[in-house]
């Protein structure tokens, strides 16, 4: 149980009867780590169990070496942004995080350049005597974000931080996370844009109806679904004659050619093969303009392991 | 014919302008109304509403006045609020049955429509259940039905996508491109998802700060693309750059390791494949990069 | 192992929860009611010493006059006419009328009140088509021991059972219940802090704040009320045991507000809906009045009740017959009150505090 | 033979009248307060004191079975009437204090006005709808139960009593009719501004016996009458007796009685404008 990690040991929760999460077991490394999975399949639960504010019902959990039965050190190492949209009323975004602060037992002087210091990383520096309750939603986004991460946590665990930001401040908020996860510390962000799950994390968790079905790098998981052969579009000029040539590959399962008459759309056992040999292929004159994997994201690991309407 | 005319629309709450001297004609399809928080557009979509006061300018929809003709305006938009909105101890039926005929339709036109509306958005097992057990993705389809139930001329959807898990976002998309393919309504959607934007809209307005910053039609702005490809490879990465530099072609890397070449316009692309096959390298994509909506979003911004 | 936490680290996380506790409680626009639920007797006895100094230099005013002699005012009878009362004592000072139906089929009579004054007490004549059908007295100048009754029988009907009991059941179910609808209590639980640390803040800042107002209203309801008296009596009474009665009420009410406080602290922490558990603690204490015996004890009015130094007239507006039902109200010693009180408190809070251990946040399951 | 692939099909059906507009959600919401049984119960008991008052009133119109049952013979008058008005008042206050939290704040609290807005419908139409709910029920058991009485008391005895005593039959039902108004903007304008439902009923129920309280304190500590204006039953029983002709021998005069119903209603209605609008103005 190495102390850089935050393991899950056979982990379940039940809220009563109704199902949280079930036999969850993971041990995850520093960085960027996405949550991905429909709603009501245990994200919040386990971002709960990870930040400490429930515990298991069986099994055990370590964060950083930590039991995150002792609030005293488990709420030193780790910050966590709700998906709660609330705050307590009346208070004003630097009252709210001073007053957290407060509650570490930091005196007054480091409470406060601590809160002006969260505060500036999230660009809310003009806006921190405002109520909070005139904040817009993406200002309240960022001053739950600076409540994280005003105790200079290890862990920061992020329930849908990005949800309803505009792409300005969408933008500075990964860049935040890219900062702290090179930092070497723990970044989980829960969130369904997919793309941005692609463009962000160095691993990501698939869950569905409490179970974990995928955990790992995007390509590796990708590269293990075998039942699903990898799909290549290419735009080309002559799709007829590039679509015959590319079949004489004894990998190639399927070849699709697109309605529009300029593309071919390849499915192939042997990504790696494919991809060499079609350098040779493209230097006859096919007109080839361009190609991508069709289904080398999160969006297509997604649609396989969990079926694309099967949690309503 | 011009879907919305804004000339010189105002509007003031107490001492702060929140909206001044818009001017725009919009007459696509689908329009995508973007901008970031508290840029005025909700406000925007309030105004056109008749929610909230007009100071100055006027706007019309369809032709009809704002102000004017109010109540004829509002049967003919369908609108689905950003934030939750639902009679939480009401049937998904019944609601559906009693917002359409508020909007005037007949009490038994009403109960068949709702029905027909309520299968189409895909909540046909669901309609006999109360709407506050409803998951977040089912109230956005009930939202989203009870706009459609009176078979408006005018779609107003603010948000419609925001906090959906992927299976529920992907429904909603393909349901807005069904009714934007049936030519028989125009859609004005407001959202944060540039994304969605991208899929569904024709046309785009950008606001910031209560003005309109960009105005174009997505499709033209496609074509203006200069000459950039980008390549992501698979397997050793070092060196790659400079040995394209090196034949000529000025190469930048970005964060996630992705090559950024700039052509000259008569390029032929082989000479690329070329040169991977002698180095047996795969390039997994091969692309050129055109202006997304996050970049045009973007540049907007600047001004 | 959880090693010893350093004693000064947990005492300053107390202070820094209170103080938060503090700001919430005393500045919120929620808890505004609070304040008016203390005032408003307070603003009660201030009007009222005023009218009745007004109203004593009026009807001195007047009588200087109109003086009647008291006994001549007392000699009139039912049913003497306008004329015979004119007769007696002369023309009154203020004289109005106003119609009213009477009799089968109910016509139109007229009611004439007359006015008198002896210069200490305002007498009014009701006339009934020129028959004296009543009398009135009004204004008159209640002797402060006379007040101070009134003041015994509306601190323990309206101010214990009422003021307290709803302001105590608004601020300490809002310490947890408040912040479990507002979906801002997992703030707390992210701290390092552990549980019991946080109950036992919240519940100091609920107290403190609930103690100064309600203390704070009980003094000022005595310096409203001893303003309608001439200094000489209240310089006397204050002497006599003024000072003890002012020490011994607010006493009570701070008392009130620490058993209160943990009952409702405990039910804001446990219930689901707590309002239920308030409803039925006020049914209870409002009954208490009427249960017999030893079962009187179980209750928090009770103890509050044996303490209070001024025994109240039974309430005047009790209908008779449930008069004849009250139990003999037993007191008991001022002691064993104020120890009842302060373990119920404490054992209260003790429980809160471990039960605060297992507290998790599930906002959305209720 | 035909496909018929489930696309979106627009509605051109025409529409119906502006003005029956307000009635749509008045349907929907008494559909929704019927199902409730605890309501029917509530209505069934509230109707045994008009039962009661009809047998009253059959009674004395035959003072021969009286005198053989041993009982003084008694008229119908405006004591009768004004008891009947206290009681069914009380009983419409705590229909009221049932009902009308359930007609709005499923609306307010979560937003749903937005939808009624958005649509030909106005604010006025709104209230006009829940009052179309609230209205009808109070109705059957205070103001038409009296006119059923005064019409079996005229029946029974000869027309030249009618003829003198219409007014009573008119009062009767006015003092009603004022009593239901009130009712349903007090009960309207309450559940509109407090959120939770069941702390809007405990509002409106602590408006009338809390008033009663109140009145009772200031009278106890000032020793004088006028506090009696905070007890909204003493005001409208004030009326009540004037209209009924009726000595309740109440201490207040019959205009400040109308003045403060006067400034209860305009609260109400102030309050009413205030939350039924389509967006929060966040300042």
């Amino acid at each position: 149980m190495n102390v850089d990690h935050i393991t899950f040991d056979n982990v379940s929760r039940f809220y009563g009867e109704v199902l949280g999460v079930n036999r969850v077991t993971l041990s995850i490394p520093p960085g960027i780590t996405s949550l991905v999975g429909p709603n009501g399949s245990g994200k919040t639960t386990l971002l709960n169990l990870m930040s400490g504010l429930i515990h298991p019902t069986e099994g055990t959990i370590h964060v950083l070496g930590i039991e995150p039965r002792d609030p005293r050190k488990m709420f030193r190492a780790v910050g966590y942004s709700t998906q709660f949209d609330s705050f307590p009323r009346g208070t004003t975004g630097r009252q709210f995080i001073y007053s957290f602060l407060r509650l570490f037992g930091y005196p007054s002087a480091t409470a406060s350049t601590m809160t002006a210091e969260a505060l500036d990383m999230v660009h809310l520096t003009d806006a921190a005597d405002r109520k909070i309750a005139g904040y817009s939603k993406g200002m309240r986004q960022r001053v739950k974000l600076a409540q994280a991460i005003a105790h200079d946590p290890q862990v920061l665990v992020l329930d849908e931080p990005l949800n309803g930001l505009d792409p300005l401040v969408r933008a500075e908020t990964l860049n935040l996370f890219r900062k702290y996860a090179s930092q070497g510390r723990h970044v989980f962000v829960s969130t369904h844009i997919l793309h941005e799950v692609d463009m962000i994390s160095d691993q990501f968790i698939l869950m569905s109806n409490g179970y974990v079905v995928a955990e790992g790098q995007i390509q590796d998981v990708r590269s293990e679904i075998r039942d699903h052969p990898m799909q290549v579009t290419i735009r080309c000029k002559q799709p007829h004659g590039l679509a015959s040539k590319v079949f004489e590959m004894d990998h190639v399962v399927e070849v699709r050619l697109h309605p529009d008459g300029k593309g071919v759309l390849v499915l192939t056992r042997a990504a790696d093969l494919f991809y060499r040999q079609l350098n040779h292929i493209a230097m006859e004159d096919f007109g080839i303009e361009s190609i991508a994997p069709a289904d080398d994201t999160v969006k297509s690991v997604y649609e396989y392991l969990i079926g694309e309407d099967s949690a309503r | 014919m011009e879907i919305i005319e804004l000339s010189g629309l105002g509007v003031r709450f107490g001492k702060r302008e929140i909206l001044s001297d818009l001017r725009a004609t919009l007459s696509s399809r689908s329009i995508g109304l973007l901008g970031p928080n508290g840029a005025g557009k909700s406000t925007l979509i309030q105004a056109l509403l008749g929610f909230c006061p007009i100071s100055s300018g006027t706007a019309s929809i369809l032709g009809l006045d704002v102000m004017r003709d109010r109540n004829r305006i509002r049967s003919l938009i369908g609108y689905m609020p950003e934030n939750d909105a639902l009679i939480a101890n009401m049937t998904a039926v019944s609601m559906v049955r009693m917002m359409g005929e508020l909007s005037g339709m007949h009490a038994k036109a009403a109960l068949e429509r709702a029905h027909e509306v309520l299968f189409y958005v895909g909540l046909g097992e669901a309609r006999y259940r109360e709407l506050g057990t409803y998951s977040l993705g089912m109230r956005q389809l009930a939202k989203l039905a009870q706009a459609i139930v009176h078979g408006p001329k005018l779609l107003i959807l603010d948000e419609p996508t925001n906090g959906l898990d992927p299976p529920a976002r992907q429904r909603m998309i393909r349901l807005i491109h069904e009714m934007i393919d049936s030519q028989k309504m125009h859609v004005v959607i407001c959202s944060h998802l540039l994304a969605d934007v991208e899929e569904t809209c024709e046309e785009v307005l950008i606001l910031k700060n209560g003005r309109i910053v960009h105005h174009s039609n997505l499709a033209e702005e496609r074509l203006a693309n200069k000459r950039f490809v980008e390549i992501e490879t698979f397997g050793d990465l070092q060196g790659f750059d400079e040995q394209l530099t090196g034949l000529g072609y000025p190469c930048t890397v970005d964060v996630k390791g992705r090559f950024k070449l700039e052509l000259p316009a008569d390029f032929d692309m082989r000479r690329i494949y070329g040169f991977a096959a002698e180095r047996d390298l795969q390039l997994r994509r091969v692309s050129y990069r055109q202006d997304t909506l996050e970049e045009i979003f973007l540049k907007a911004m600047e001004t | 192992m959880m090693e010893k936490p350093a004693i000064s680290e947990l005492w300053s996380q107390l202070i820094a929860v209170v103080r938060i506790e503090l700001t919430k409680t005393f500045f919120a626009r929620r808890s505004i009611w609070i304040y008016l639920l203390a005032l408003l007797p307070v603003s009660l006895f201030y009007i009222n010493s005023i009218y009745a100094k007004r109203e004593h230099e009026r009807l001195a005013r007047i009588a200087v006059d109109h003086s009647v002699g008291r006994d001549a005012i007392r000699s009139i009878r039912r049913g003497s006419t306008l004329q015979q009362v004119v007769q007696t004592v002369g023309e009154p000072y203020r004289k109005n009328s106003r119609e009213f139906w009477m009799g089968r089929p109910p016509q139109r009579h007229e009611r004439v009140t007359y006015y008198y004054t002896d210069g200490e007490v305002d007498f009014t004549f009701f006339f009934n088509d020129g028959v004296l059908q009543g009398t009135g007295r009004s204004g008159v100048r209640q002797s402060l021991p006379q007040f101070l009754l009134v003041f015994a029988s509306v601190y323990q009907l309206y101010f214990i059972r009422l003021a307290i009991f709803f302001g105590c059941a608004g601020i300490f179910t809002n310490l947890f219940r408040g912040e479990m609808l507002d979906k801002s209590l997992h703030f707390y639980l992210l701290a390092p802090i552990p549980r019991p640390v946080l109950v036992a803040g919240k519940y100091l800042a609920g107290l403190f704040a609930t103690a100064i107002i309600f203390s704070a209203s009980t003094a000022l309801q005595f310096y409203a009320l001893l303003r309608g008296f001439d200094s000489v009596t209240v310089h006397e009474y204050l002497q006599r045991d003024g000072w003890h009665h002012i020490a011994a009420y607010m006493g009570i009410s701070m008392l009130a507000c620490a058993a209160y406080g943990s009952i409702f602290l405990a039910a804001g922490l446990i219930a689901k809906n707590p309002a239920v558990i308030a409803a039925l603690l006020l049914l209870w204490e409002s009954v208490n009045a009427f249960i017999p015996g030893s079962l009187k004890m179980a209750s928090v009015v009770f103890y509050l009740q044996s303490l209070c130094p001024i025994e109240p007239p039974p309430d005047v507006n009790i209908p008779p017959a449930l008069l004849a039902l009250v139990a003999p109200a037993g007191r008991v010693g001022t002691f064993t009150g104020i120890a009842v009180m302060a373990a119920l408190s404490v054992l209260v809070l003790a429980a809160s505090g471990f039960l605060s251990r297992r507290l998790e946040i599930n906002y959305s399951a209720d | 033979m035909a496909v018929y692939k489930l696309t979106y099909k627009s509605y051109e059906g025409e529409s119906t009248p502006a003005w029956s507009r307000f009635l749509v959600p008045a349907r929907f919401n008494y559909a929704k307060l019927t199902s409730i049984r605890f309501l029917m119960l509530f209505m069934t008991v509230s109707m045994f004191y008009p039962i009661y008052g009809a047998i009253y009133v059959y009674l004395s119109a035959n003072p021969s079975f009286l005198a053989t049952m041993g009982f003084m013979p008694f008229e119908i008058d405006g004591k009768f009437f004004f008891t009947f008005c206290q009681v069914q008042g009380t009983l419409s206050y705590l229909l009221v204090a049932f009902i009308s939290p359930s007609l709005v704040s499923w609306d307010i609290s979560n937003g749903a006005l937005q939808l009624y807005f958005c649509r030909p419908f106005s604010r006025l139409e709104y209230v006009l709808g829940k009052l179309a709910v609230i209205l009808p029920l109070l109705s059957i058991i205070t103001w038409i139960p009296a006119l059923i009485l005064f019409g079996i008391k005229s029946s029974i005895s000869e027309w030249s009593w009618t003829t003198e005593n219409w007014w009573l039959g008119r009062s009767a039902v006015l003092s009603m009719m004022l009593w239901c108004v009130l009712l349903s903007l007090i009960g309207l304008a309450i559940s509109s501004t407090v959120k939770r439902r069941v702390a809007a009923a405990a509002v409106i129920l602590c408006l009338y016996f809390g008033g009663a309280g109140l009145a009772g304190a200031i009278n106890l500590v000032m020793g004088i009458e006028s506090g009696a204006l905070f007890d909204l039953a003493k005001v409208v029983e004030t009326i009540w007796a004037d209209l009924l002709r009726f000595d309740s021998g109440s201490s207040m005069t019959v205009w400040s009685a109308w003045i403060t119903l006067a400034i209860l209603a305009a609260i109400c209605l102030w309050l009413l404008n205030r939350r039924i609008r389509s967006f929060e103005v966040i300042k």
